[in-house]
């Protein structure tokens, strides 16, 4: 028997009244959140990169994606320093002649959508792959999990460069540029898929098994009501820890692929691109290049990292 | 009266949480003198886990020993450091847990679990400890134990497990030996095995024991002494036959009488005449294919493991009685049940309802689905914590479509709490703000709300307290009086099944032993396999 | 183990056996040699490093003018279509065959064999025969003057060694046929191959018995891929290697002002352009898409006075470039101070002309560059693409590696893109044959905007055969006006190259970016 | 067992010809490979001439087969930019890799199993939240990123480490190592450090996860029950159970270690089968990539069917089911 006392928590909030409000504040979510100040941190720098990003084109003092406003003669300037044209710039600029800071907001915004759509599209093909292996089991299952298996034991980078390659050769060229994005995002999202079939398999077996499920099939309710009405709400603390964590991982991956090169247009930069860049002034003490979007890149990585670890505590009953 | 073993006072425990603080044990008093059986007894939430656990030092965070003492042989140990605690543990106080299957650690064999407790504790070489184990694990019952000392914890049966655990309790000779709940996890037949075992391996050592269990008739059966305890405080302390003939205080008094007895015999309603018996099982048999992969095939030529977990069994249910299925783990009971109401396919045989193959496409299943409806026995697990208790009735409604108006359903819906005793407002809320017992309300709740004549419960009260078991049983017998309904009653608790059925089956590996009206298979068995099950119950009735 | 203490002893001996005043040089570069067979690729990196183990008939000095090596002298026959050359006597292979005229023979066929790279070179070869043991004749198809500039990378093998190891056939990209010499090689050269890790690490030794009179006083040569910039640098930073060829020009000036490094800084024979998609279908690229908005000359013009080639020399280039008019460097000839001048930029001119040709609002079209070739080739087409921006053109950046980017220009997939233009024979007619002819055949295979001129084709044409030296120079001079009138490309910049080398050794940048160790220096 | 390593194996066969499959794709798909082979001044019979050669003009079942047959004998043509056989190729470069791969592995197995193993034990200790934040701080860190700053700091600032290649190599005939030489070692120091950490990380957090889940285990409590020392029960009972679930991630983890490597060999220009790769992926080196992903996809599948055999080995309940049977 284990020691915790049962049913407390239960009967401590059974004498509660309702109402979901109350619920929620009282949820146990919300109070882990309260008493972890490292998840609080890292809600406010999410939510202020995210918001920055959103926001990008009223806060930014320039626009670095219209390439019609840029003024070659403004590069290189160095952080808190007018340039010669009299422009200022407060993180400096690039080689371009580029405000880092706008760079920086706009390039966010790029990384953010990749890693977002990716993220979703990992979710919304993982989801549905788990849900179809946990619930058909047999065949279906073992195909699935075992193409899952493979894609997991390799690097997602090098199944994405693989996707990428792939799309360059079957894309004509005069259409790669515009699709670019598309191709990013497919690729990050085809590579991640796989942690959230298994996830989602896992608890889908798990749930399926469970007495509710049993009770509907005795009424007759039909396969896909009970996917989608019983198994999947179940199914969603996992998957959002995991679509947490693998956000971190696809912009992360999008940096890595954009470093390599074959990522978005070096028009439109997103954080990665930037490192690109940057990275080529390193050694000539232009620092400031490379350096901002590389903070603001592990900041945001470390701060979504940061919430999805708590996440997975929090909603993990037995680590509390 | 020698002096104590073991003596507590005022101890308490408590649990900082982050609503406040619970407390689990509140001022706890008792002795245990040396040789004694003690029997702890109380519903779940009483605290005798958590006295026990402190005892023997093993309270996780973020509980913690507020107050008190724990004298051993008069010293106090409730604050010792964990190094001369370790020293303590299984030298001087032993102890054995609910499950067999987890207490042993998987990947040693248990002559190396034995021989690391024996020369942990007492000074001997390999060879002596590893001859002691042998000893221990034959004494404790285990056949050839020289040959099964080398084996592996998932090669041995649960009982054959508990035996292990107890020899492993004993290895050192301690004083006193805490069980936790040795017996609740395994079947009646193997639960007065292991008490016998612990009783004589104990008495022979002049060992203690404190047995903790919510089961009185394992008290009754076993203990000297016994004190009862209710939430966290001792309600009562006494002499095993005082407390269950002449218990003083109210609370124990409606503990006792909410036991029931397999010698009860209840007062039935009249179960109404009819030409055909409502529910006819007719030779149902299920056979389980333990799959083997296209390759073993090959390997192995074409021969695939069958198990066959119903056998051809047959009974029928009158209209408005109840029929009791009783039987071990493993006996093809709940499989039984599943084929009835429609998620497990028979291998052969037909269930017909009220002349209609159940399983028969069209007519059949529709008549099912509307007329055949299930309680299970987890509440926890049968009801989707995701929905609101209002949905969860209203989903039989919905699905069978016999209702769309959204005030019609919320009206049956509230009609339905109303008769399980909930209160309507509980609609809106969620399955984890009920406690089991008004869970298992919900559950037959849902149940009724297609209006069924006919429910199979399976093991409905075998998570619940016996206070919460004897509501909800009168609950189902009040709602069989109004609505007509036949039940069929699965359960491993034959004292249950006593009070609830007309009629009853046993089930022995598939094979239905014995079949006919309750008062006949209960008086007089005529299955050996039936006498042995019926022998076997620890019963407060058999009090000293 | 065993086996590896006698490697390392052996590897001891040698050691040992080298001269005292050994000086072993480490050289980094971004990439590796293609391939050790010297006619199957023509490409600078491959034939810079073939030229230490290989020698030529004729070479090129640092100053760009043409230099015996294997051949002596050099002149046209009696028959003006036969170009004579005296080979130098005395030297031997590196497998102590010797060097006669049989081996010029067979390494001219090979070189324009079928399968060989470098054909295009020796097009208008006829036959080539040994006359004696050292004299060998080049009979041409027609008169052609400019002849020797195309054999300063056309290497000399060996005939016995290259038939006993079944060489003889070229290797072709792609083939599935192993070759014995894309990985061994037996030159003439100044050094030996001593090991050879594709795409990492390859050691050459100095050949002794070389006919230079002069030692190099570089004996030993670990040549090191090292693909990243800031890597390259880092490396000589921390004294990792002692010669980097390919500096970035952000890294210049702090190379230059660390102390035991010296960067030498010196122009490339290269030019980098912009070229447009000619013709009247639309651009597959842009939003106007009844017409191709390039095939109207203000459009060109406009573009033209949008970009700012001072800035991008200032900012991009860090001041390492030299900006042009015209898509020639000045080694070319045919290159005038006249025709180099570039207009300043005028933003409102070029709007107006956009305007008056019926695009008041701009257009939109797709940019593409290499960004692994050139000298800041992707920072170069970013800052273009602000440029075009101001005018209110809309371009979109398709940025791709070299090898990428390369097919698009040969089969002509592209509606406006970035190119450097090398010209190895120092003669206009090598940038018209390519960039401006029509594209058909052995012409305007670097043409794949399409343009169209046949009076110029014509003229170009006649310039391979012409033997009048002041008759060619006048064609040449009446093709690049047209071809300036016409805009037919958009000129940026020279290529500037800046070479690092650890304080001590000396090298002249090479035009042609080919450096040779041999002439290294020290002080 | 027999009968489990044979299923394993035939297991391990149709992974190998999915990713055969893809490999193949590749060649069909990406791109025309006769267009890459040859260069713009081929003549139109040339190609024609090429494609029957190459036996494109056959059906596409017949190409597949005949190129899983040229891959189980080890060949899968000749690079298009090296114009070497890709076998060849790959194995000169694989001892980098493998030497690369195994010191990483090595570091990120003692310090992940370690400091997993130690944070699992004090939970609360302070020394726990800083390890555990770090290894998040690694998690979110790109490898190029902790790459360029290492040898920014180790090899330019501080001028301790080299920035690139190996170092000194000593040739065993068949095998090159770098780390006989003192140049060969301290060049793998930077490039080790930077591939473990990922690897390291992830190990740590799922040791500590594992550990705390089998601490909870009610044979943990009951070993407590029975007075064992703290020692015993941490790493005699906690530490082996934990290493169960663990030995199968773990193992798999490494073994993509070897893939993982790609990042890490292009900053440190590391002459491994990884760099290899994206100088192809750049020149689209069909055969090249081909061969490296189907190489990766043979690491994947020994590395696998070594985690399942170790499994066997370690978990009794596998073991001695298969011999005797049950109960």
């Amino acid at each position: 028997m284990s020691t915790t006392p049962p049913e407390s928590a239960a009967q401590i909030a059974a004498s509660t009244p309702p109402g979901w409000f109350r619920r929620a504040a009282q949820s146990d979510i919300l109070y882990s959140f309260r008493r972890s100040p490292i998840a609080m941190v890292a809600a406010f720098v999410t939510a202020v990169l995210v918001l920055a990003a959103v926001f990008a084109p009223f806060i930014a003092p320039y626009n670095p994606f219209d390439p019609s406003s840029l003024n070659l003669m403004d590069g290189f300037t160095p952080p808190m320093s007018s340039s010669f044209a009299g422009n200022y710039f407060l993180l400096g600029s690039d080689n371009q002649g580029r405000d880092v800071l706008s760079t920086i907001l706009y390039g966010s915004r790029v990384s953010l959508f990749v890693g977002i759509s990716a993220t979703l599209f990992a979710l919304t093909l993982g989801t549905a792959l788990g849900l179809a292996a946990g619930y058909a089991g047999g065949r279906i299952d073992s195909v699935i999990m075992r193409i899952a298996d493979i894609q997991l034991s390799f690097p997602a980078i090098l199944i994405a460069l693989l996707i990428f390659g792939i799309a360059r050769g079957i894309i004509p060229p005069s259409r790669q540029e515009g699709m670019a994005i598309a191709v990013l995002i497919l690729a990050i999202g085809l590579s991640n898929w796989a942690q959230f079939a298994r996830t989602v398999r896992g608890a889908t077996m798990v749930e399926r098994q469970k007495d509710y499920v049993s009770a509907a099939r005795i009424m007759g309710v039909g396969r896909f009501t009970i996917l989608f009405r019983h198994v999947l709400p179940n199914t969603l603390g996992p998957v959002l820890v995991i679509a947490t964590i693998g956000l971190a991982l696809a912009i992360i991956e999008e940096a890595t692929l954009s470093f390599l090169g074959v990522g978005v247009p070096p028009t439109q930069p997103s954080l990665g691109t930037l490192i690109r860049i940057g990275q080529q002034f390193l050694f000539s003490g232009e620092w400031w290049i490379l350096f901002f979007p590389a903070v603001t890149l592990i900041a945001l990585a470390l701060a979504v990292n940061l919430l999805g670890d708590w996440l997975r505590d929090a909603l993990n009953p037995r680590l509390r | 009266m020698a002096a104590p073993l073991l003596s507590i006072r005022d101890l308490t425990v408590e649990f900082h949480l982050r609503r406040g603080i619970f407390t689990a044990v509140d001022g706890v008093s008792f002795d245990i003198a040396p040789g004694e059986i003690l029997g702890v007894v109380g519903e779940s939430g009483a605290g005798k886990s958590m006295t026990g656990s402190a005892i023997i030092g093993l309270i996780d965070r973020p509980g913690r020993i507020s107050r008190g003492e724990i004298l051993f042989q008069g010293k106090p140990i409730q604050n010792l450091p964990v190094e001369e605690m370790n020293r303590l543990r299984g030298k001087k106080i032993g102890m054995v847990f609910q499950d067999p299957l987890t207490s042993l650690n998987p990947l040693y064999t248990i002559g190396h679990q034995l021989v690391e407790t024996i020369r942990r504790h007492l000074p001997m070489t390999q060879e002596q400890a590893r001859e002691r184990a042998i000893a221990l694990l034959g004494e404790a019952g285990i056949p050839s134990p020289a040959e099964r000392i080398d084996s592996y914890p998932h090669q041995f049966s649960g009982g054959m497990r508990q035996r292990v655990v107890i020899s492993l309790a004993l290895a050192a000779e301690p004083d006193l030996i805490i069980a936790d709940e040795p017996t609740s996890a395994l079947d009646v037949s193997v639960q007065a095995q292991i008490i016998k075992v612990l009783k004589r391996l104990c008495e022979s050592r002049g060992a203690a024991v404190m047995l903790i269990t919510h089961d009185m008739g394992v008290i009754a059966e076993t203990a000297n002494r016994m004190i009862v305890m209710n939430r966290g405080k001792i309600v009562e302390t006494g002499s095993v036959g005082d407390v269950i003939k002449r218990p003083r205080e109210d609370y124990t008094q409606r503990l006792i009488k909410a036991i029931p007895s397999i010698r009860d015999e209840t007062i039935r309603h009249a179960v109404p005449a009819a030409d055909r018996p409502l529910v006819e099982v007719d030779k149902l048999t299920c056979d389980f294919m333990l799959s083997k992969s296209t390759l073993d095939r090959l390997l192995g030529g074409a021969r695939s493991k069958t198990i066959r977990a119903v056998n051809e069994v047959s009974f029928s249910i009158p209209k408005g009685s109840t029929y009791g299925l009783v039987g071990e783990s493993g006996s093809g009971k709940s499989t039984c049940a599943r084929m009835m109401v429609g998620l497990i396919r028979p291998t052969g045989g037909r269930v017909l309802l009220d002349g209609d193959d159940v399983w028969a496409p069209g007519a059949g299943s529709q008549k099912r689905r509307r007329r055949v409806q299930m309680i299970f026995q987890d509440p926890y697990a049968s009801l989707n914590p995701r929905w609101m208790v209002g949905d969860i009735i209203a989903e039989p409604i919905r699905a069978l479509k016999l209702a769309s108006n959204r005030a019609e359903i919320e009206d049956r819906v509230a009609d339905l709490l109303e008769r399980v005793r909930l209160d309507p407002a509980s609609m809106k809320k969620f399955p984890h703000e009920f406690s089991g017992g008004q869970r298992q309300r919900i559950a037959i709740a849902r149940a009724l709300s297609s209006q069924p004549e006919f429910i199979v419960c399976d093991e409905p009260t075998s998570a619940l307290d016996v206070s919460v078991q004897a509501q909800v049983l009168e609950l189902m017998r009040k709602l069989q009086d109004e609505y007509g309904l036949t039940y069929l009653l699965i359960s491993h608790n034959l004292a249950v099944v006593r009070q609830m059925a007309d009629n009853v089956g046993v089930l022995h590996g598939g094979v239905l032993v014995e079949n006919g009206p309750v008062d006949q298979i209960f008086d007089d068995p005529q299955a050996s396999y039936t006498r042995m099950l019926l022998d076997a119950v620890p019963d407060i009735s058999r009090v000293n | 183990m065993k086996k590896l203490l006698l490697t390392a002893s052996v590897a001891a001996l040698v050691a040992g056996a080298l001269p005292a005043s050994a000086e072993t040089v480490r050289w980094a570069r971004v990439s590796d040699a293609l391939t050790l067979d010297p006619h199957s690729q023509n490409q600078g990196i491959t034939h810079n490093f073939a030229h230490h183990i290989y020698e030529t008939l004729v070479d090129r000095d640092v100053a760009g003018t043409l230099i015996p090596r294997l051949a002596t002298e050099w002149a046209l026959g009696d028959d003006p279509t036969v170009w004579v050359f005296k080979l130098r006597q005395g030297v031997k292979f590196h497998d102590g065959a010797d060097f006669t005229a049989e081996d010029v023979v067979f390494s001219l066929d090979r070189a324009r064999s079928d399968k060989s790279n470098m054909r295009q070179l020796h097009a208008s070869v006829e036959s080539v025969t040994a006359v004696d043991d050292y004299t060998v004749h080049v009979k041409m198809t027609g008169p052609s003057p400019l002849y020797p500039n195309n054999l300063t990378n056309t290497f000399i093998m060996d005939k016995t060694w290259t038939e006993a190891n079944n060489a003889v056939t070229v290797q072709e990209a792609g083939s599935q046929d192993d070759n014995y010499a894309v990985r061994n090689t037996n030159g003439t050269g100044p050094y030996k191959l001593v090991s050879r890790e594709v795409d990492v690490k390859s050691v050459l030794e100095l050949n002794e018995a070389h006919w230079a009179e002069t030692k190099p006083f570089v004996t030993k040569i670990e040549y090191t891929v090292i693909s990243d910039a800031a890597t390259r640098v880092s490396a000589l930073l921390s004294g990792e290697v002692d010669f980097v060829q390919d500096v970035p020009v952000q890294d210049i000036e702090r190379l230059s002002s660390s102390d035991g490094v010296t960067v030498t800084t010196g122009p490339e024979n290269r030019v980098i352009y912009f070229g447009y998609k000619f013709g009247d279908a639309p651009l597959k690229s842009s939003n106007v898409t009844d017409k191709n908005p390039f095939n109207d000359p203000k459009v060109r013009e406009a573009m033209a006075l949008s970009i700012d080639r001072d800035a991008i020399k200032q900012v991009v280039m860090r001041g390492y470039s030299i900006p042009t008019g015209v898509a020639t460097p000045p080694f070319v000839n045919g290159w005038t101070a006249e025709l180099d001048k570039y207009p300043a930029p005028d933003i409102a001119k070029a709007k107006a002309l956009l305007a008056e040709a019926g695009y008041p609002d701009g257009f939109t079209v797709t940019l593409d560059t290499p960004n692994n070739r050139y000298v800041n080739d992707e920072a170069i087409s970013t800052a273009v693409v602000g440029m075009l921006g101001q005018a209110g053109i809309k371009v979109t950046l398709a940025s791709r590696p070299i090898a990428q980017h390369s097919p698009l220009i040969q089969n002509a997939e592209t509606d406006f893109y970035l190119l450097g233009w090398g010209v190895p024979t120092f003669d206009s007619a090598y940038i018209f044959n390519d960039l401006i002819h029509t594209k058909s055949g052995h012409y305007g295979a670097y043409n794949p905007g399409g343009y169209t001129n046949p009076d110029l084709d014509a003229k170009i044409q006649s310039l391979g055969t012409e033997v009048d030296v002041a008759k060619r120079d006048a064609t040449i001079a009446e093709i690049w006006a047209v071809v300036q009138a016409d805009r037919v490309l958009l000129p940026v910049h020279n290529q500037v190259l800046a070479y690092a080398t650890k304080k001590g050794f000396n090298i002249a940048v090479h035009p042609e970016n080919q450096p040779r160790i041999y002439e290294m220096t020290k002080d | 067992m027999l009968a489990f390593i044979l299923r394993r194996l035939l297991q391990s066969v149709v992974v190998m010809l999915f990713v055969a499959l893809i490999a193949f794709s590749m060649f069909r798909f990406v791109g025309d490979p006769v267009a890459s082979m040859l260069g713009q001044e081929s003549r139109l019979e040339d190609h024609e001439l090429l494609r029957e050669q190459l036996g494109l003009n056959d059906p596409v079942f017949l190409q597949f087969a005949r190129f899983i047959g040229n891959a189980v004998q080890g060949q899968f043509g000749i690079s298009y930019r090296l114009q070497t056989p890709v076998t060849e190729l790959i194995f000169s470069r694989l001892p980098a890799t493998i030497e690369l791969a195994f010191a990483s592995a090595l570091i990120a197995l003692v310090f992940g199993v370690g400091l997993g193993v130690y944070t699992a034990l004090r939970p609360r200790a302070w020394s726990t939240s800083i390890i555990m934040s770090a290894s998040l701080i690694g998690v979110s860190l790109p490898t190029f990123l902790i790459g360029i700053g290492l040898i920014y700091i180790f090899a330019v600032e501080l001028k301790m480490l080299p920035s690139f290649g190996r170092g000194e190599t000593v040739n065993l005939g068949w095998w090159t190592t770098g780390l006989l030489t003192t140049s060969g070692l301290r060049s793998l120091i930077l490039p080790a450090i930077t591939l473990s950490l990922f690897q390291l990380t992830l190990i740590m957090r799922l040791v500590r996860a594992e550990m705390l889940e089998v601490l909870r285990q009610d044979y943990i409590r009951f070993a407590r029950a029975r007075g064992l020392s703290q020692r015993t029960i941490n790493f005699g009972h906690a530490l082996k159970n934990t290493l169960v679930p663990v030995i199968t991630i773990t193992g798999l983890q490494l073994g993509s270690v070897i893939a993982f490597a790609i990042i890490t060999e292009t900053v440190f220009q590391w002459p491994g089968v990884g760099s290899l790769f994206v100088n192809s992926v750049q020149v689209v080196d069909v055969p090249v990539m081909a061969a490296y992903l189907l190489f990766v996809a043979l690491v994947f599948v020994v590395i696998n069917l070594i985690v399942d055999i170790l499994y066997y080995v370690v978990d009794p309940r596998l073991r001695v089911d298969a011999r005797a049977g049950g109960k």
